[in-house]
């Protein structure tokens, strides 16, 4: 037992943390951003935000911390997956724009696990230098939590596939260039046998995108439909009919690097800070017995969520398969981030409804926004019913 | 004892349910949401021929002189539709208020023009820094000449940008407590709408030395600290009444959906995770419809409602957001496109759930009134 | 809508408070009791209560208020059921000795229901004196929630039938004369169609009682074996092969008279008064924000049980069948009666852990006795759980 | 970082929870219920054979000289086993106090007799009217010749009966608080048990003019108060790590009943709503580990641990009473016999949960820590 960094990992969470204050534009963290774990993000509000994003994220991949993630010659990880959790978790605190999370954190690693070494060495370096970000093509009208009734269909053609069908609910489709994609390849097969993964151009032709606008009123979801679209078999990544096998791993990996955990942190600082600075009816709300006993039970959660966060990192590094753990986390730190949002509503009072758009929003009107985005977190990637079940089913060996 | 509508009731709640299904579709709210400065006013006048804002206003003074129960059915229905229109702040709060003034004059001035809908009133009752207290009310009434000259800021003033009227309170240089009518289109007024989750236009509204005539004033010291306590009380009971019919619509709505829904080859409304969020739902729902309408029922009998309301705002307050939310969670990721209408509910009973007093808030009350 | 008594029922509910508060022992509400709405009861501690309590019931049935619910000549009620209502909501608000309320509000109601007119004639009398009591012989040890799976068998015998099987969880079979119990009349027909009720007297040779010791250390459960029990078929009761149908009804009868609402009332009186009169660390616990929020959170839900519990009288009287809101009932009193004793135990902190023989109990004991018994609440007569699925499945017609 | 136990603590782990599953029935609980004068002597004798009462006691007062991370390993063991003995008293407080005392010759006198098992401690450290906080202490010594002159009453003394000494708490004349140790048998002491919950035989313990060598003080002032701070600490991160084994068997008793239960014809641990409350368990029960886990390493290592024992007790205690309970739901009607063990689960981690402050303690001083 060892609860604390290794002077490694002590060095680099220093390294990271020294950049991102250096490096990371005046005031990011002030600007308005979105609620911890929420799947509602929908791109930068304006467009100088955009541009001082993007010139930051060259320094990031100039420092190599994307590409360094994988070794691509020796075919592995170059850094720890604690390295990994370490980066997220300073990231996420500081709000710092990140490479898209799809794609470093779920299709890097499934490529490198069950990619061969020519998809490896195509998709690695583009996805390392920026060039090539992902969305996840998985939900469609009739699989939801049941993805295992996926009807898109890849039907082979010579050298080719011709994919037909929808996705939908695609986050993020619009902003990003490719998909990564789980289709039928087998219809005769049974229900979980006949699936495989592609990667998908967006700009292929036959495939059209439909913004689906969310209850904050963005544009972070579409409909999107393919029609004949036409895909290279080299596409086919971790074996034909190998998809929902290969599913269950990504879907461990994005529990895991959605969390955002340092988001959690931060926003609870805010929080914490603006009780200490505000005074309702001339007290002020941090002296209120209920709202410090609220903040208490907050802060300890979030504490809960680093360690099961940690341990997460601890079990890959082990080459343990974290499927219950992911689980786990992702339901405890989803329902914690819906219950932040409401009880930051709650020590608000009739302040907390007040929208990011105007003056007197408290903390520029993110717990309002959280009240809404939170809604997203216990139902995208999974709804707690469905982790409840997986943790009782695999967890515990209750019957399905 | 008898919990439910009378033959009366039922008949009024049924057009009014009707009425509004017709004629108050989502798209209302969603107009709002794009451009709050008006609401539909075509509405508002069918609603005003239908004899709706008067129905709790006396005879004399141009409504049908209904009790408070027979205004709460209509509230009921308006929340189940999510109503865009500043029906509350003019037929509960405003009519509330000058039935219990004795400016006589301004009464008999206002409430017609209430009762027959051309009149729209907001309240601008709640100042930055303060919360449902009415203690520190900074506002300021000057007397000058005949009248008064009055100077504040105010928070969360609904349909601000719409409004005929303000009813707002400030403190005579003696101190004593005011509560007055002032036009929205008195010199020195400025209005700022900011965003907020129900898209109901709230404002900040600023005045500066606003002239208004001694008429203005509805009641002035203990009076008025006893007209608020009864604008507090009639408005919270019917904010649970909103309530109520937000969340029945959420559970109908989500009854309907996880019924019809198919995922693993099943109807999800067969998964028992599903079924017992709609019990909760259902629980939740009737726990508040009775301790709702006993809150109600008191006020309209005009018998001591206090504890009865502090109950019921607590406990609505609270079943308004786990519902909300529970609406949600039970239809998945549709529940987060603008499209379907959940959201609005969630939005609109939020609102309601904070308005005039939050559950903390009314918990206090109660743990006064049952003797602690 | 009209949300008080009637006169009539005013009058009725003054007169049972006043021969109440006549009537009753000195002291006996402070007598160590029950927790509201528990499955544990288990008789009195000490033999002179019982004799007080029997003396009291004496002039209970004096007034003739048992034996005016139902008007035997005129096979119908006596009393509205509102008017029971007053009654049960009275006397445990004092905690009055009651008639056992299994009898008087599940067998009689039954037999007034569905039994014959011979029948009627000759078990309601006897109920009304006090001289057969009642217990109810639903669980065996397959068959608990699951009652459609009762094994016990009666085989018809000539003019009698005989009965071979076990009943468990019989709460006070030990302390009354004889049992409700439902039996298999038809071994061939689907699960719940061959079930019928009899009445069977404990003193049937045949019948064997073994006592269960509760968690309290109490001995209110009996294993009751029964052995070629010979029974008359005149104590077959609302027709062969009824048996489920008419315990659909039962239920609906037991989870109303079970409430025991104004015990709620009463134990929350008593922690109020504790809570104004005690000090900890210097300062009265009245005073402490959490606890004043606490209680005002209990008291708004007893209120709300009691709308729901006169709701369910009011249907009944109106001719309609409470089943689902017979369940939010006792689902919503159940919750309630655990979460009071909980929230309880929180309020005294060390203190309420202190057992009911000792002088430095608070309240003698009550709240660290009322956490234990609470369990039973949420348990016994149907789960939360089963509660909820009757009222999706029932209330809200969602599919089995 | 690395948050499992290391290769030993896993073999003592190990080693702990197999000798307890043989030596350790639940019958032992339920012989305490029925008298709870004494415990098993000889049990305890086995225990301190396999040195576990020295475990964290310097090798130079005869212990082993582990750390509080090898002790909670076997409170983990003894909580997962409900062993009804005065071992915390005894060798976490009891040791706790003597190690962090500068009183020499007290500490040579007793801590080898705590290591080799030879000496039962009990704590009294609460009176009457007073829960966790060390302010208010009434008990009274007065300094008499060479020593003391001890007079008080306090509550909640475990295993008082039992005990050889006691570790108490006192005020001087000139109001500086003492820590010292008692004799049980000295002249002037009253004890009278009261039931409790968890059938530990807890005691109200009346001392009059107990005459007290100097020696028996362990700290006065400021070091008595850091002594207690230090006690509630260890304490309270120990009785964290005895509700994660309590709760810990109360999951595996669960899942094992509900897996094997079959109503409806299905197994109950099939349903849904059974499963759910199974997942719920799981996630209190892991997080309860791991921020139980930090908190006992940071004591261990000796790093600062306030913020993190008093996060790790707030959970921890909260989670006791929910997992217990959740086990008596998921078990249904079994559960309320007393031939099921569920109970004495359920008893002993209520008692963890209140025992050094409870979760609305420790929630106070997490705000605190967190800069609230």
């Amino acid at each position: 037992m060892d609860i604390k960094f290794s002077k490694e990992e002590q060095e680099f969470h220093d390294e990271i943390d020294e950049f991102l204050q250096r490096e990371l534009p005046e005031g990011w963290a002030d600007k308005p951003v979105t609620w911890p774990h929420d799947y509602a993000s929908s791109g930068y509000q304006e467009q100088g935000d955009s541009d001082l994003a993007e010139a930051f994220l060259e320094k990031v991949i100039e420092k190599g911390w994307v590409k360094a993630f994988w070794d691509i010659g020796a075919e592995r990880q170059a850094y720890s997956n604690m390295q990994q959790a370490i980066f997220d978790e300073r990231m996420s605190y500081y709000r710092a724009p990140t490479m898209n999370s799809v794609t470093t954190g779920i299709v890097a690693p499934m490529l490198l696990r069950v990619g061969t070494k020519e998809q490896k060495e195509k998709w690695l370096p583009i996805i390392a230098s920026g060039e090539a970000t992902f969305w996840l093509g998985y939900s469609e009208p009739n699989a939801g939590s049941d993805l295992g009734s996926v009807r898109t269909s890849a039907v082979e053609d010579g050298d080719d596939y011709i994919l037909n069908g929808q996705k939908c609910w695609s986050s993020g489709a619009h902003l990003t260039d490719y998909s990564w994609m789980i289709v039928r390849t087998d219809q005769e097969a049974r229900k979980h046998q006949g699936l495989s993964f592609f990667i998908v151009d967006n700009k292929t032709p036959g495939i059209k995108m439909d913004p689906v606008i969310n209850i904050l009123g963005d544009h972070s979801f579409n409909n999107v439909f393919l029609d004949d679209v036409r895909i290279s078999k080299d596409n086919l990544i971790g074996g034909k009919n190998r998809g929902f096998y290969n599913l269950m791993t990504a879907l461990d990996y994005e529990r895991i690097c959605l969390v955002g955990i340092g988001g959690f942190k931060r926003m609870f600082e805010e929080i914490r800070d603006y009780v200490k600075a505000t005074s309702h009816d001339g007290r002020p709300l941090s002296e209120k017995p209920s709202i410090r006993n609220k903040m208490a039970r907050i802060a300890t959660r979030i504490e809960v969520n680093y360690m099961l966060f940690w341990r997460t990192a601890e079990m890959l590094d082990r080459g343990e398969d974290p499927n219950v753990e992911s689980s786990i986390l992702k339901l405890t730190a989803t329902e914690l981030a819906r219950d932040m949002a409401e009880i930051a509503m709650e020590i608000l009072g009739p302040y907390g409804q007040i929208t990011g758009n105007s003056e007197r929003a408290p903390i520029r009107g993110l717990v309002s926004r959280g009240f809404l985005e939170s809604i997203s977190a216990t139902i995208g990637a999974g709804t707690s019913e469905v982790m409840r079940n997986i943790i009782a089913q695999r967890g515990l060996g209750l019957p399905r | 004892m008898n919990l439910d509508f009378n033959e009366q009731q039922k008949i009024l709640s049924d057009s009014a349910q009707e009425f509004l299904s017709k004629e108050c579709p989502k798209e209302l709210m969603r107009q709002r949401r794009d451009s709050s400065t008006e609401f539909n006013r075509e509405l508002w006048k069918k609603m005003a021929d239908l004899g709706w804002m008067g129905v709790a206003i006396d005879e004399d003074y141009g409504g049908s002189g209904g009790n408070f129960s027979d205004l709460a059915v209509l509230l009921e229905a308006m929340g189940e539709a999510c109503l865009p229109a500043p029906f509350f702040s003019t037929a509960v709060i405003a009519a509330t208020a000058l039935q219990f003034s004795n400016t006589e004059s301004t009464k008999t001035d206002l409430l017609p023009k209430i009762a027959d809908g051309s009149l729209i009133f907001s309240y601008a009752l709640i100042e930055p820094g303060n919360s449902y207290s009415i203690d520190n009310i900074k506002a300021l009434a000057k007397k000058e000449g005949q009248g008064f000259s009055v100077s504040g800021t105010k928070l969360f003033v609904e349909y601000a940008q719409a409004a005929d009227y303000f009813l707002t309170t400030a403190k005579l240089e003696n101190n004593e407590l005011v509560v007055l009518v002032i036009k929205a289109d008195s010199a020195g007024i400025k209005i700022d709408p900011f965003g907020t989750l129900d898209f109901a236009g709230q404002c900040e509204v600023r005045m500066q030395n606003i002239k208004v005539p001694e008429s203005s004033v509805l009641a002035i010291g203990d009076e008025a600290v006893a007209m608020l306590q009864q604008i507090e009380l009639v408005s919270a009971a019917g904010k649970c009444v909103e309530i109520l019919g937000c969340i029945q619509a959420v559970l109908d709505m989500s009854v309907t959906y996880v019924a019809g829904r198919e995922q693993f080859g099943q109807i999800i409304g067969s998964f028992q995770s599903v079924q017992h969020h709609c019990a909760n739902m259902a629980v939740e729902v009737d726990s508040t419809r009775y301790i709702t309408r006993q809150a109600v029922w008191r006020i309209a009998q005009g018998l001591p409602a206090n504890k009865e309301v502090a109950m019921a705002k607590s406990y609505a307050s609270s079943a308004a957001v786990r519902v909300g939310k529970l609406g949600h969670q039970t239809h998945g990721a549709i529940s987060f496109c603008d499209e379907l209408d959940m959201h609005l509910y969630l939005r609109r009973a939020h609102a309601a759930s904070i308005a005039f007093g939050d559950t903390e808030y009314y918990l206090e009350k109660v743990a006064v009134e049952i003797g602690l």
